[in-house]
């Protein structure tokens, strides 16, 4: 694996699209130092202040700002550092970017991009660490894009800033560093896809999950089919409920905390479209219902890990 | 709360919403086009003006807030609201050039507005506070709170000043009429207007569907 | 809501290091600050995950061990040592809950970007840039009905004044007139003619003093300096005079970074309070070697300052030691406390 | 003995009641009832004991979080739950972490109301039901109330409870009528059977469930039997109440006026297919679209009466 990591994927993108279309403009705070992860790095130097944009620490104003800078014809894309971050800029993402196109009765259209990483395991604590992908998945006029390997992450960009309505690119902090591929990863990042075969049992998963079920089926010597759940928003379940009709049982995996609000959805469709294919009740395995806690041995006890993965995997076989 | 025209207006129905929206739209606009933002002076104690302000004077860019200030921020008084008088004091914090008006006085707003929008194409974004008379109630429909008992209408106030000015009767009212007129025209136009189709809803999300 | 007997009494905890009047009163709180985070960095292979140092900003954390009175409450942030170490808390109990041990406060839940020590009024630590500032209002607002007298401490960076939530909190408490001490620890740089480069106010004081907030701005290199602004703007507000807003202005220490701090400045040596350097950080910014200085400069022999320092530096690394030996918090600990039993 | 009141009066009488029991409890905003609703007097007649803070959403709710924490028993009505989005930082990242970041030793026992959902003609920004998303966030305690008995039990247990609390009131429950009996019912988490019937169960919350009523009687017109089950806990949302009356049935419907992503019904949907695994079911949710002003098109989004027997009429013909 020589290729880049996601992150620098993603950057490679952002760059090649800021060259493309002078129209883009980067957003966010310490984006000319690189942001905390190298996503923008060098960019300034290259495209200068004006189009790389430091901001104070005023979320909500500076996604409003993106709004307006959207409204007015550029292509503002938007480091939202941590996905806990967007609590702060709730109400112009999903009360503005959200619904402006609808509200306008299409008059007007939000071309905005944001990205946004999230997820546990590297000891930030309660406020730094959720998974708040289904929040922006679950409010109408937001597309939200979860790739999981370098080439997805940066089609996922290129597509975002390409896309007319808003854009949420949503990244697991774990994987930020993955050179990883995964296979008919240089497809659309608009569609889940099968990323491996199989027969006896369908996983749906997003993120780095998917590399997590691939391990976890190879472990355990299983015949699961995987599927990359990549689009979270608008869902796109298609896929999912295709494989379930050819081998009948379901695993959902997903990083979110609590009720796991997005793998419920994925159930719930599967069980409405393939209700009378499955041998098997739907499984489904998220995080814990706690706050994410900071200490190792507890954070280790709250993340999904292989061996979790693969015995949920062989329940749903025996079930 | 939602209306909006074809070329570029944009209305928000969330408190300071359209604040940094506007802030955004400008660094958007060619030379020379000015972003300009109504809003009341209940948005000014929400966090979003504060941040707006300071982002659009470090950046400077060109807008110019306009704060329609009649004193009520919904329900409660400004005085309920704030200890501060003045919503231009917070402009001056931010090192942006201010005005304190009254906003009754539409040639008094036209001559102010026109003096900052100079300073705000040269890239100072400026603030207008308009102090005015709220006539109406927080919403239509709102009985507990009566209309304010002196209104202070700015068409009859222009009326008088032009009528001092020596504009004749007939003229006014020709000018009236014209307006009630147009305004009757399109409300006749909407009433006709077949109801807006049950299809739409769902379609009007995205502008491109994944 | 606290719930009681589960920690020591506030008022014994705070008069830990108290009890005299010493001239060298304000040099525990500075060295107990400084030491615990120095030693910290040296030890760094025990620590999970993010952590930030208060290296530099010692001085309003040894002004308000001085300031605080018991019933007073408390509010701090993401960069919070020196607040719970000046302030007489567990040093054992701070490291272990930084190494993510079942003995630190929040039992390894929190870690150090959420370090809080309810004894010592302050309840809740969020690690969320402005987090921390509206809740204070509410606890000064408990504080006004049930304890005359007392106030809430807000403390908070230069940063937060990029949110939103400060200004509405700062309107509001002027507003109703709460007891609460905003203290703002400033360590940005001035900009050209502003506050700083992300402020386009020409200071921090200026904006506060736009919501009817008034206050001091102080350089808050110089601790004993930092007393005195401190103590008179709590008593204003202790007199029911309205909150009152502190901008302590701080050097910045040469070690701060994005995300991971790194030891840019190694132990700090006392005697270089009497040695001239060419570098800012020793011979203008560092407020314990100022303070040093100052001791120094009222007939306290170096002598005694140092033995002060050996004591603390014992006593720090006594704590360290505990901490290092504590158990890690057991896994079943994550899932409890989620909701009420 | 039990008495017939209005919603709206059931709502005034709950808090008037709360108001005169203990001193520590305070109002920090006014908008519980009026402007929605006609005046119920509980202003007036509590002036003392409400505060009104400025348009300053973060800070209000920040404000609640602090005096809960400090001893007080504050009751923060946020008015229309869009405006909670500007809050979001206090409500889903402060107060739900507050008894886990402790380790157990501080509680905050806030509680925020909000009125929620379309109340006709509002548009896009004031008809939002932000509680699905929160149902994600644990630590935060989640009731929505139907009935004069719900709001009048549920009030008493908001008060009860040491936990942050999110009470999620709808404009057009205003003027539903029922019995509220002499001593509140406080239970927290239990659901509540409002009719019986043996073709077909409707599980709801809010003002869905009134319209599941609606929907059931027309479904006794057809020959269908309706059962309706009123959840009024949505986190810990009463599972085992859900399954035991799943089980009752051939077949469940899921009404949830959130959207479907994210929704309670679809996360109980999930959940009820794990343990009772060959369950017909199906989701009545608001569809993927902000709600539109005109009447014509919201009745397209959020589920009416019609819709819900519609469903149920079609889901019996299936199974």
């Amino acid at each position: 694996m020589t290729g880049p990591t996601l992150v620098q994927a993603a950057r490679d993108a952002l760059g090649q699209a800021m060259a493309a279309d002078s129209a883009v403009i980067v957003l966010g705070e310490d984006v000319t130092a690189g942001g905390p992860f190298g996503l923008t790095k060098g960019l300034v130097d290259e495209y200068g202040r004006q189009r790389v944009r430091n901001t104070p620490i005023s979320e909500g104003a500076v996604m409003g700002v993106a709004v307006g800078l959207a409204l007015g014809g550029a292509q503002p894309f938007v480091d939202l550092m941590f996905c806990d971050f967007v609590t702060a800029a709730s109400d112009q993402l999903f009360n503005h970017a959200a619904k402006i196109h609808f509200m306008s009765g299409g008059c007007y259209s939000v071309p905005l991009a944001v990205w946004t990483v999230g997820g546990a395991g590297t000891r930030w604590g309660a406020q730094h660490s959720q998974r708040l992908d289904a929040w922006i998945a679950s409010v109408p006029g937001i597309k939200v894009l979860a790739p999981a390997s370098p080439a997805l992450a940066a089609a996922s960009v290129l597509e975002a800033i390409g896309d007319p309505d808003p854009v949420v690119v949503f990244v697991d902090r774990a994987l930020l560093h993955s050179r990883r591929d995964l296979l008919g990863d240089t497809g659309s990042p608009w569609r889940s896809r099968v990323v491996r075969g199989g027969t006896e049992l369908t996983v749906a998963a997003t993120g780095r999950l998917v590399h997590l079920a691939l391990d976890a089926a190879d472990s355990i010597g299983a015949s699961a089919e995987v599927v990359d759940v990549q689009r979270l928003a608008p869902l796109d379940p298609e896929p999912v409920v295709d494989s379930v009709t050819r081998t009948s049982r379901l695993l959902v995996l997903h990083d979110e905390a609590g009720p796991g609000a997005l793998a419920a959805m994925i159930a719930a469709a599967v069980q409405e479209a393939a209700f009378w294919y499955l041998d098997a009740p739907i499984a489904r395995l998220t995080s814990p219902a706690t706050p994410v806690p900071a200490a190792a041995t507890l954070e280790d006890a709250y993340v999904l890990d292989a061996d979790a993965v693969a015995s949920a995997m062989k329940q749903v076989l025996q079930a | 709360m939602h209306l909006m025209g074809r070329r570029a207006v944009l209305a928000t129905g969330i408190v300071g919403g359209s604040l940094p929206i506007a802030l955004g739209n400008s660094l958007a606009l060619p030379d020379e086009a000015v972003s300009i933002s109504f809003f009341g002076d209940g948005a000014v104690q929400t966090g979003i003006f504060h941040e707006t302000l300071n982002l659009a004077s470090l950046w400077r860019a060109r807008v110019l807030f306009v704060c329609e200030n009649n004193g009520w921020a919904e329900f409660t008084s400004r005085a309920e609201h704030t200890t501060v008088e003045t919503v231009a004091a917070h402009a001056q914090t931010y090192g942006m050039p201010a005005d304190t008006i009254d906003g009754g006085d539409v040639l008094a707003v036209r001559a102010a507005a026109s003096r900052l929008l100079e300073r705000v194409r040269c890239g100072n974004p400026a603030l207008l506070e308009c102090q005015i008379t709220r006539l109406r109630p927080h919403y239509e429909g709102d009985l507990r709170r009566a209309a304010d008992p002196d209104p202070n209408d700015p068409l009859e106030r222009l009326a008088a000043v032009l009528t001092d000015a020596g504009e004749d009767a007939a003229t006014l009212a020709a000018l009236r009429r014209t307006a009630t007129v147009a305004a009757e025209r399109a409300l006749a136009d909407a009433l006709n207007d077949p109801p807006a189709r049950s299809d739409d809803a769902a379609h009007l999300v995205f502008r491109r569907q994944p | 809501m606290i719930e009681r007997g589960t920690r020591p009494d506030q008022d014994e905890v705070v008069c830990r290091s108290m009890t005299t009047t010493q001239p060298t009163e304000l040099l525990e709180p500075l060295l107990l600050a400084r030491r615990f985070d120095e030693i910290l960095l040296a030890n760094t292979d025990a620590i999970r995950g993010h952590f930030h140092v208060s290296i530099g900003l010692e001085a309003t954390a040894a002004a308000l061990s001085r300031v605080r009175r018991s019933g007073d409450l408390i509010t701090t942030t993401y960069r919070n040592h020196a607040h719970l170490a000046a302030l007489g808390s567990d040093l054992s109990v701070m490291y272990a809950e930084i190494f993510g041990r079942d003995l630190g406060h929040q039992r390894g839940r929190g870690g150090s970007i959420h370090l809080s020590d309810p004894g010592l009024g302050m309840l809740h630590t969020s690690a969320m840039v402005s987090g921390g500032v509206p809740i204070a209002l509410g606890q000064a607002y408990s504080l006004s009905r049930t304890r005359p007298g007392a106030v809430c401490f807000c403390f908070f960076g230069d940063g937060a004044f990029g949110e939103g939530a400060v200004h509405e909190s700062l309107n509001l408490a002027s507003l109703w007139r709460l007891p609460l001490v905003f203290v703002c620890e400033n360590n940005a740089p001035p900009g050209d003619g502003r506050a700083n480069d992300q402020q386009s106010a020409v200071s921090l004081l200026a904006i506060a003093e736009a919501h009817r907030v008034h206050g001091r701005a102080v350089d808050a290199r110089h601790p004993a300096a930092v007393v005195d602004a401190l103590e008179a703007l709590a008593e204003e507000v202790r007199d029911g005079d309205g909150p009152r807003f502190l901008d302590a202005q701080a050097g910045r220490w040469p070690g701060n970074a994005t995300f991971f701090p790194h030891d840019a400045t190694g132990r700090t040596d006392v005697r270089h309070a009497q040695r001239d350097a060419d570098d800012p950080w020793r011979s203008t910014d560092d407020p314990v070697l100022n303070e040093c200085r100052r001791l120094l400069a009222a007939g306290v022999g170096l002598d005694h300052i140092r033995a002060i320092d050996r004591r603390i530096t014992a006593e720090v690394e006594g704590a360290l030691g505990r901490a290092r030996l504590a158990p890690v918090a057991p896994p079943e600990a994550a899932f409890t406390d989620v909701v009420a039993p | 003995m039990t008495s017939t009141v209005t919603y709206w009066q059931a709502r005034a009488a709950a808090l008037g009641r709360e108001l005169d029991a203990d001193a520590r409890v305070v109002l920090v905003g006014g908008y519980v009832s009026a402007p929605f609703n006609p005046p119920d007097g509980l202003l007036e007649g509590y002036a003392d004991r409400v505060l009104w803070p400025p348009i300053s959403e973060a800070a209000q709710c920040g404000f609640g979080i602090g005096a809960a924490m400090s001893g007080l028993r504050p009751f923060v009505p946020i008015g229309t739950s869009s405006f909670m989005f500007y809050a979001w930082p206090q409500i889903a990242n402060e107060a739900p972490n507050i008894r886990y970041l402790s380790g157990g030793l501080v509680t905050a026992p806030v509680v925020f109301h909000v009125m929620a959902g379309a109340r006709r003609s509002s548009g896009a920004q004031h008809e939002h039901m932000p509680q699905a998303m929160l149902q994600n966030v644990p630590g935060l305690r989640i009731l929505a109330p139907a009935t004069p008995a719900d709001i009048d039990g549920l009030i008493h247990a908001a008060f009860r409870c040491d936990d942050p609390v999110l009470l999620v009131d709808h404009v057009l429950l205003a003027n539903a009528t029922g019995e509220v009996p002499d001593n509140p019912d406080a239970t927290m988490g239990r659901a509540d059977l409002l009719r019986q019937g043996g073709d077909v169960l409707i599980v709801a919350y809010s003002l869905m469930v009134q319209r599941a009523l609606v929907a059931a009687a027309s479904l006794d017109t057809q020959g269908i039997e309706a059962s309706v089950l009123n959840l009024r806990t949505l986190a810990p949302v009463p599972i085992d109440d859900v399954v035991h009356a799943v089980q009752n049935h051939p077949a469940t419907l899921f009404v949830d006026e959130a959207r479907g992503p994210g929704s309670t019904a679809s996360y109980l949907m999930a959940r009820v297919l794990e343990q009772a695994p060959s369950t017909v079911a199906r989701l009545v949710c608001s569809k993927q679209a902000p709600s539109p002003f005109a009447e014509e098109l919201l009745d397209e989004i959020v589920p009416t009466a019609e819709r819900i027997a519609l469903t149920a009429a079609a889901v019996l013909r299936e199974s």
